[in-house]
């Protein structure tokens, strides 16, 4: 069943034929993101109610949608390393946590710089704020369990443990974040009302989270190559690449 | 001999590799009825790793090790009940005495634990039964830890430098311990630095080497 | 001949509690922790009756945790340095079980004296008096998914030289939940509104961690004795 | 457009500051990111090449060693 996978679970090939998507990643991601910031910023229209600061909308919510699906890959990725011993799995989580986490921290750091005008206050316990926080708590471990391993497959089989039980227990944090939330916060702070989204802002949106997902599969693809090599530096394939490429820069 | 010598456990194209060094490839070899295999190799090529791979401790970079024809990641629960494994540490508990540590021992593997006193004798621990083990000497922890072999019914026996801390006559006994098991059906799997006394047709060495790429 | 489950069960229990009772100060230290903690509060905010009756509920639980956290350690690393832990790995008893058996060694050795201890500590924050009943359940309920989900953060770093940040960086965020619901069963039963919602809730959380934690603890020590 | 002028525009209806911190710090954060994982191959290939110099050695040594036998 698993066979037409197998030349894709090959480090080499995997190498190589990441490689060659980079560059489509990287045109692409820059051409939407140049399209869908240009929207997002000058032309979709102000909130009528949030005047101008509605356009961190298009940073926001791509960052904390890209930071939850990031978490949700890594533990695919997991699964995939502890079930069928895949080793491009425990690379492709050490690739993924710094990328996460990076955007759990933009979908924080905007989330606050948001409610700063519309609350009056830059933190606040809110629900999808203090998720969000705490998702990058969990990152944050993952990312310090892999560094804490000297050696690289023992730390990629750690880090698929800590990503299965992040992600079997993200669902009952959610929700009790939640309604811990609705039972502290009441009535008296006026939530606001997730805009709603017309047309003129759906489209920046879209265009920006599509942006944002290639950027997120560029930078993946290059340090899914690193932890690759990193991982298979025994191997004569990575010599004669490392050879390779002394003799080029040499010349 | 004329046991039948058939094979009890089985390595299969084992690869290990360590902090990015490849320390062996494509390793293979039978374990039969009746062998006494002893692992040489200078510090670093991976005796260690190798003895804990077979023993189902560490998982090898590529390659199965096969008990019974089948990898012994899926028939846990029957190996280990087939398997001592004792490695550099000795498993014993500073906090209880020495008869405490063995019957936990033979209790695990659902060996009768009246007999513990009794096999402490063997392995010259005679008057020590109710020493609490945080006053011995490490040679005695390891005494401690080998005095189940005289019980178990394991077997394949997988020993790391079995004869550390071990005077030479506790060597020449288990020396014979070793013949005996192997005449009976068992098989020895051992490091050790010292020269094993033993004549054997089937005193094996599998000889490790430093690796290059 | 196979040792059946339920004696290798109670054989591992029996020695962890030996060892426990042999070593006191593991079983003691951390119930002192818990109590300065706790009474380190009234000191740092004031002794005004009504603002320590309003932070007892949290203020107990969060030094439930960070004693428990602080008895993880033991758990397995002691074990681990001394070879046993691979023997008991390599023991013809699934891992299943033996986890099992430590962790509730694990609970009995620190989760029981922190439950025993509390309703004295709820006195000295002047708990409503109404809550006690409730402070009781969610202890007895939540401490043991503090010890097991604690266990999987130990299993994970107890290969590694410096393991104590770290566990405890992978180990609070796993516990908000119990957190939760918990103090806010307390709250509910100041009020003396019912509070059973959150209890099952609590139980859910324990049932489910009993189930599935010691399946990640095993695959994580085994990491761990690689 | 949303705006009559380029100054409208970086007023951003007086939540220049939010609105500019939001897309400044992601920037900031996304290229450190982008140059983090550029830099990591090349730090990866030049720790394999420093080891494969040290192989070469204890191999020419091995080499010797055997040769003098």
């Amino acid at each position: 069943m698993w066979k037409w996978l197998h030349p894709y679970a090959n480090p080499e090939v995997s190498y190589h034929f990441t490689g060659k998507l980079i560059p489509w990643f990287s045109a692409i991601s820059v051409i939407l993101l140049v399209f869908g910031l240009g929207l997002a910023l000058a032309f979709s229209p102000a909130d009528y109610q949030q005047g101008e600061s509605v356009r961190i909308f298009y940073l926001h919510v791509p960052a904390a949608m890209l930071s939850m699906g990031i978490y949700l890959g890594m533990a695919i990725a997991a699964l995939t390393a502890l079930v069928w011993q895949m080793k491009l799995a425990e690379a492709s989580i050490a690739a993924l946590a710094p990328i996460g986490a990076t955007f759990t921290a933009i979908a924080l750091l905007t989330g606050a710089a948001w409610g700063k005008p519309m609350w009056g206050t830059w933190w606040i316990w809110d629900a999808r704020l203090t998720s969000e926080l705490i998702l990058l708590f969990l990152y944050l471990g993952v990312i310090a369990l892999q560094n804490a391993f000297e050696d690289k497959s023992l730390a990629g089989k750690a880090a698929s443990v800590l990503a299965i039980v992040g992600v079997v227990n993200l669902p009952i944090i959610h929700y009790s974040v939640e309604w811990w939330n609705t039972l502290h916060q009441g009535a008296t702070v006026s939530k606001f009302e997730k805009p709603s989204m017309s047309t003129d802002m759906f489209i920046p949106f879209i265009v920006c989270f599509f942006g944002f997902s290639f950027l997120v599969a560029r930078i993946f693809g290059e340090r899914f190559r690193a932890e690759i090599i990193a991982r298979n530096s025994m191997r004569p394939w990575v010599k004669t690449l490392v050879l390779e490429q002394e003799k080029t820069n040499g010349v | 001999m004329a046991t039948q010598h058939s094979v009890l456990l089985a390595a299969d194209k084992l690869t290990c590799i360590r902090e990015d060094r490849l320390l062996f490839d494509q390793l293979s070899f039978d374990v039969n009825t009746g062998d006494i295999i002893q692992v040489e190799g200078a510090n670093g090529t991976g005796k260690t790793s190798l003895l804990r791979i077979l023993a189902g401790l560490s998982q090898p970079y590529d390659g199965k090790v096969l008990y019974k024809a089948e990898n012994i990641h899926h028939c846990q629960e029957d190996y280990n009940s087939d398997l001592i494994f004792l490695g550099h540490l000795p498993g014993v508990k500073g906090e209880m005495t020495s008869e405490e540590n063995l019957q936990f021992y033979l209790k695990l593997h659902g060996l009768d634990h009246s007999l513990a006193e009794q096999t402490l004798a063997e392995v010259n621990l005679f008057g020590f039964e109710d020493a609490l083990a945080s006053h011995l000497s490490a040679g005695q922890h390891r005494r401690i830890a080998l005095a189940r072999l005289w019980q178990s019914n394991s077997k394949i026996w997988i020993l790391d430098e079995p004869f550390t801390a071990i005077d030479k006559a506790g060597v020449e006994k288990l020396e014979q311990l070793f013949l005996r098991h192997a005449k009976n059906g068992g098989a020895v799997i051992l490091t050790t630095h010292q020269d094993l006394s033993i004549h054997s047709n089937d005193f094996k060495k599998i000889i490790l080497e430093h690796q290059f790429i | 001949m196979q040792t059946s489950y339920s004696s290798a069960f109670v054989n591992i229990l029996k020695r962890d509690l030996t060892i426990a009772l042999r070593h006191r100060d593991d079983i003691i230290n951390p119930l002192l922790f818990f109590i300065i903690v706790v009474s380190l509060f009234p000191l740092g905010i004031g002794p005004v009756s009504n603002t320590l009756m309003k932070i007892a509920p949290g203020v107990i639980w969060v030094a439930a945790l960070l004693a428990t956290l602080l008895s993880l350690e033991r758990l397995f690393k002691n074990d681990h340095s001394d070879g046993s832990l691979e023997q008991l790995l390599l023991s013809p008893c699934p891992t299943f079980i033996l986890v099992l058996a430590k962790i509730f060694a694990h609970w009995l050795i620190t989760g029981l004296p922190l439950i025993i201890i509390a309703p004295l500590l709820g006195v000295l924050l002047n708990l409503h008096q109404d809550s006690y009943t409730a402070l009781m359940l969610t202890l007895l309920l939540g401490t043991p998914v503090l010890s097991l989900l604690g266990a999987i953060g130990v299993a994970l770093t107890v290969g590694l030289k410096k393991g104590g940040v770290l566990l405890s960086l992978l180990v609070l965020p796993l516990y908000i939940p119990v957190l939760i619901f918990a103090t806010s069963a307390i709250d509910a039963a100041s009020m003396n509104l019912p509070y059973n919602g959150q209890l099952a809730i609590i139980a859910a959380i324990f049932f489910g961690s009993l189930t599935l934690a010691p399946f990640a603890v095993g695959s994580a020590l085994k990491v761990s004795t690689n | 457009m949303a705006f009559d002028s380029l100054r409208e525009f970086f007023n951003m209806g007086g939540y220049a500051f939010y609105v500019w911190l939001s897309y400044g710090f992601s920037a900031l954060v996304l290229i450190i990111l982008a140059i983090n994982s550029n830099g990591m191959e090349k730090q990866i290939f030049q720790q394999i090449k420093q080891r494969l110099k040290r192989e070469e050695k204890l191999k020419q040594a091995a080499l010797r060693r055997k040769e003098g036998k």
